[in-house]
């Protein structure tokens, strides 16, 4: 395991716990060749998109914040590349890598960004929060994060509740930030899972900081992995910035999970290198924190020495797999930028499955953009009546 | 047949939806042996087993989440919370994630959450409550609240089959006070209709929840003593409001008298006022008035709770007022 | 005097009251050395220290609840929820917890919680939300949600100084789009009372925060091309609301039309709606109208957002079908 | 320490963890004859109080439901005799003991449960929710407790934050069940009160069972003093039905918060004899538990064979406490019976320090027993309005 760059915190010398009986390295030791060239893919195609949807993000094509992932590539991708299809992971912010490993697609990420009708969510919600879950065969397994940090917690104690009381061969893994654990959901939901036994993994990514606040005022433990005994669960922590310990000790947790071993806590030790958002300056990191990490603890760098130097990696092979991703996210951003923006009307829809619209408000009815009346139409005193138009309480006493 | 009462008939449903659909399941604070606080939940464990009827730590957050999950997944889980009080601790997740869960990501997630709700009966500020409000104001939520135990049994089966979350506020001053005779049959009452619990041509009086028997308790002394002639609507569900309904009694009777256990401000008297001015102004002859409780947290003393809570005496007084206009 | 923005104005009334009163400390999320996620509190950290501006956890229950309980023992904290949206996740603490202390305890409870509030900023369903509606109904709590930077200066400092909870709403789209000329001197607005935004006689719009600048506009409009003369009543407190200036609005014009951003149903609408009809009703030569968002979750992108949400043209309209009443 | 009876969980042979520099055993060693006799005084009272209770609750002279400690007497009574007057204490519903060491009174405890109009709470709130905190010197220092579970750590949080912020040399400790602990606000509190380093104590009482769940369906921890380490603050145990351990590991807690040493985590070991309230058959209690506890590990009983044996205390001393116990709960009955109900109109003061009370509303104006107009008074329709009445748009109009 690489040491930390200094000035940053220190990793730890070996992981904490043991996913019993698994052992440490055991996974990643299974790995082929080419899958291990098919984690740097996932993860230069993290970087690359993300850094497309900064160019887009300059040129005010993407319409909210946008939220990057540099130097925790390895995290996302290693971690969620321990899943099969049919597990159901639930990502956070940061964790595009492992969103794209689960078969989110580039171009429906650059459509979230830009706010597109034909995005997953139709334009309703922001950034990466999407998500396509359900029938092992017929859904990626992944499910679309809300913005209050812990709520994916419970709402994943529960998926993976169905799947035991379904007795479906099903996992879940869960990302909280170092800052989402301070928050009453990720508590009552991880222990929620763990006494009911639910197949689920809880990663904790750790990356120094959440927005501007340092993981020392997030929390006096030492180790976010000693919250793992106050749910009487195991926990391990490992280098979030090398992409085969993820693997590795993810896939021991989910392991564990599969054959009913319940849930598993993990601290993946990173650095978030960006800002909160692209708009944050960074200016509450002590200097050269940043740096250093960029220099000495790259999680792509590191992978690249790594395949080269142990695994006979070419570096051309490398440069193929760039130049794909390259033309892959450039395909996707044609397509994303050529797509429409949503109709008014599509609002409209599907706040209940019944009724499965509703109608535009009174002084909406026939107003602007092409907004027509709707089949409860009504031009009477605001709303909804069938007869608000055609009686009148005068007309009907006069009758 | 026999005459159960509004508890055994919430009972009765739920038994028959865990029959009828291998599905649905329970989840709550000590449901499982101990069959619940008011031993709603009596009886479900042993007959379904704990993977059906599930004890949970005290995590009001957690239970309703893992609730959306499972719901998302093709589970139909009914959550209870032991006093409906303890909402207020899942109010995130409720509002933010259950409530959008549809529209901005196409999940499906039906699911009700039901408990214990209201006061009279000395429970106190944080067992007493009437929280509707805040969740009738959230779209994407739907609400129920009934009054009768045949429209208990009804709207709860109706709200297990529901696609969406439904809020099932079952009023404890009714538990063991209402008797109903249940339909034979699958008796499924629907989600978003009212009912005229007594017909009248002087005035209406727009309720639901306990206060509809307060309401019809002041109706047959109106009647009595005035000669009044006053139609009660129950409107049993409050998200989404039976605009249809309440336009009908309003231009039956053109007096509108709206009475609600919750208290005043922002309770949803005000919105229903607002749909009347909207929808059938004209045919109003005097303003909508309310009758609810005192803004004040519900002190537990009967004679402070009886001050701060509307009372048949207080309905009668109003309605008066209101026929004189 | 120079002008400054509806956020600089906020900070003025952080800076001023912390400087007055060495029990005012400030507590949330990345308020600090970041100065908060608008930089609303910029500076603060600087001048006053860890001590009385506190970085906290991300838990938002045990900042409302450490803020609580601080104002027990004579501390004013003032709390920043990053944005008004996670105000939910504290929701227990502030309804049963914090309003309710004075009233079952006797417990003095002095603080504010502030936070940037409010859509029309493409900040999709959970960076955009207007949650006052569960507050003014909360019995125990004060809600203030200011539209001008004077006002937003004058109320913070009120609310700070105020002996119970006030929930001080900033409008975020305001925030660098609204300037004002902050009075001389120690600039306190009391809570509780309306402002006439406009004067007018035809019709009456009653709003508060984005939308006052929305109903102006209309109100302009309005003018120059109708003719109506429009006055605009700014609410600036929404509980406890301000009777008599609505009363009085109602008396003047005989038209109401109601303005908020919120959505619709179990918005503060309703409630203004009801106590327009117990005190004015014979004043009113038309319903009660409403203009406010669509009841659906806010969705993120423009054409969706604009919308859901009221914008100048549907007030113009909605006042127009007043005017012909 | 005692061991536990068969059939219940064991208690631990030592304790978990120590609050350095104080060694365990140090603090208890400390106390007097007289303080251990005050000890039992205390006990004895919080046990004769309740069976007062039972009595009056038979009589339903108790307006809402009876909560009982019976069997954690010690571990109630012990912890809070650790505090000074000047420190603050946040009781739960079993801490009657707690509050009668803080300075409660039997006569208030008899007041509130009968819900007089002179009770602490002047009948607004339940039970034992009534308090007393604020000067150091002025006042007793218990904070009232709200229901929802949890809530009080963040309050308590707070209280000790300004003691903090203001240099005030005084401690908190917050009591919390074994159930509270799996809420989303005990998390949030301890966590934000162990990094903002506040003077707190944090005492969970695991009597077993939170109403009919067994601490085995709450969490998965094997003992919930495992919870300290997620927080980064040390934890113990204790044998919470030995009033001289509880009052030693406490006391222990309280000086390492004194000294500036933040928050510590206290777990003791009780048991829950009677149901959640009075209501309860406890059907769920594995059959002979309830009946071990009471014969092998009654807090009284083993307290008046530590007193009679080991520190000489004479059967007839603990007589005439247990008989000046008794006249004092008999004389607060007397008290507590003969005072009067409140007044209904006493319902509408101090919702608000301004306005100090509100209205009634307007079909109770003038109605019934004895409400009158209030200052704002009207008979105009529904409110609040000067005018409502005289004035009439017709006669405005007409004038
Ligand atoms: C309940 C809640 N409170 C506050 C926020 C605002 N917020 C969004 S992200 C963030 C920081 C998150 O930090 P962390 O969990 O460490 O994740 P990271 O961004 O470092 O990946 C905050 C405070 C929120 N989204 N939810
Ligand atoms: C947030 C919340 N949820 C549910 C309840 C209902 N409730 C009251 S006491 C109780 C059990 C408490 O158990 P524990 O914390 O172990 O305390 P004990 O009664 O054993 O002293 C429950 C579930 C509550 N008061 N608050
Ligand atoms: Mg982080
Ligand atoms: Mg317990």
């Amino acid at each position: 395991m690489a040491t930390r760059a200094k000035g940053g915190r220190a990793a730890p010398a070996r992981p904490a716990g043991t996913f019993d009986p698994e052992t440490p390295g055991s996974a990643a030791a299974l790995l082929t060749r080419e899958q291990k060239l098919e984690l740097y893919y996932w993860m230069r195609l993290t970087r690359t998109l993300e850094e497309r949807l900064v160019a887009l993000y300059r040129q005010t094509k993407v319409v909210g914040g946008l939220f990057r992932s540099l130097g925790q590539e390895a995290d996302a991708v290693g971690s969620c590349y321990a899943l099969e299809q049919r597990d159901v992971m639930s990502p956070l912010i940061r964790n595009l890598g492992a969103m794209l490993v689960k078969g989110a697609t580039p171009v429906e990420v650059l459509k979230q960004y830009m706010a597109k009708g034909d995005s997953p969510t139709r334009g309703r919600e922001l950034n990466i929060h999407f998500g396509d879950i359900g029938e092992a065969g017929e859904t990626r397994g992944f499910l679309g994060q809300i913005s209050p940090l812990g709520d994916m917690v419970p709402v994943m104690a529960g998926v993976t509740l169905s799947f035991r009381m379904r007795g479906e061969d099903r996992v879940g893994l869960v990302y909280v930030g170092d800052g989402a654990t301070s928050t009453g959901a990720f508590h009552e939901g991880i222990n929620f899972a763990a006494v009911q036994r639910c197949p689920l993994v809880v990663v904790i990514e750790n990356n120094g900081y959440a927005y501007s606040t340092p993981t020392s005022r997030q929390t006096l433990a030492k180790r976010f992995v000693d919250k793992a005994a106050g749910y009487g669960i195991p926990g391990e922590q490992a280098d979030g910035n090398d992409v085969l310990a993820t693997y590795d000790v993810t896939k021991r947790a989910v392991a564990r999970a599969r054959r009913g071993g319940g849930v598993s806590l993990i601290e993946l030790m990173t650095y978030r290198r960006k800002g909160h958002a692209e708009h944050d300056n960074q200016s509450y990191v002590p200097a050269g924190e940043i740096e250093r990490w960029a220099a000495e603890n790259d999680p792509l760098d590191r992978y690249v020495r790594r395949l080269t130097t142990e695994m006979a990696v070419e570096a051309t092979e490398l440069a193929a797999i760039d130049a794909r991703v390259t033309q892959e996210v450039d395909e996707a951003t044609d397509v994303a930028e050529a797509s429409a923006f949503p109709e008014a009307l599509d609002a409209l829809t599907g706040v209940y499955a019944e009724p499965p619209a509703a109608s535009p408000l009174w002084f909406r009815e026939g107003g602007r953009g092409g907004v027509t009346a709707s089949e409860r139409a009504t031009d009477g005193w605001g709303v909804y009546k069938p007869d608000a138009k055609t009686e009148s309480r005068v007309s009907q006493e006069d009758a | 047949m026999a005459e159960v009462t509004y508890l055994e008939a919430i009972r009765e449903a739920l038994f028959e939806e865990m029959e009828r659909d291998a599905n649905v399941f329970c989840l709550g604070e000590d449901i499982g042996a101990y069959g619940g606080a008011f031993k709603v939940t009596e009886g479900l464990l042993a007959k379904y087993g704990e993977q059906r009827v599930i004890d949970t730590p005290i995590s009001e957050t957690a239970i309703v989440g893992a609730a959306a999950g499972a719901a998302h997944m093709g589970m139909r889980p009914v959550v209870e919370m032991q006093f409906i009080d303890f909402i207020a601790n899942a109010y995130d997740m409720l509002t933010n994630y259950v409530a959008t869960a549809r529209y901005r990501a196409f999940l499906p997630c039906p699911m009700v959450v039901r408990g214990p709700s209201g006061g009279y009966v000395r429970g106190g500020p944080f067992h007493s409550q009437n929280p509707e409000a805040g969740f009738v104001h959230t779209p994407g939520l739907k609400v129920v609240y009934p009054s009768t135990a045949e429209d208990a049994k009804g709207l709860l089966k109706a709200a297990i089959r529901d696609e969406d979350c439904v809020l099932f506020f079952e009023h404890k001053y009714l538990y063991r006070r209402i008797k109903g005779t249940m339909p034979a049959g699958d008796h499924v009452v629907p989600i978003g209709k009212a009912r005229v619990a007594r017909e009248g041509s002087d005035l209406s009086i727009i309720t639901y929840a306990a206060t509809v028997w307060k309401a019809l308790e002041a109706a047959e002394q109106l009647e009595k003593e005035d000669g009044l002639s006053v139609e009660v609507l129950d409107l049993r569900t409050l998200a989404p409001l039976d605009d249809d309904a309440i336009v009908a009694t309003v231009k039956k009777t053109n007096r509108v008298l709206i009475v609600h256990e919750d208290t005043r401000t922002g309770g949803i008297a005000g919105e229903i006022t607002a749909r009347i001015n909207e929808m059938a102004f004209e045919w109003l002859d005097a303003p909508v008035l309310r009758v609810t409780a005192h803004d004040i947290p519900l002190p537990y003393a009967p004679a402070l709770e009886d001050f701060v809570l509307p009372q048949t005496a207080d309905v009668v007084l109003a309605a008066r007022r209101l026929a004189d206009y």
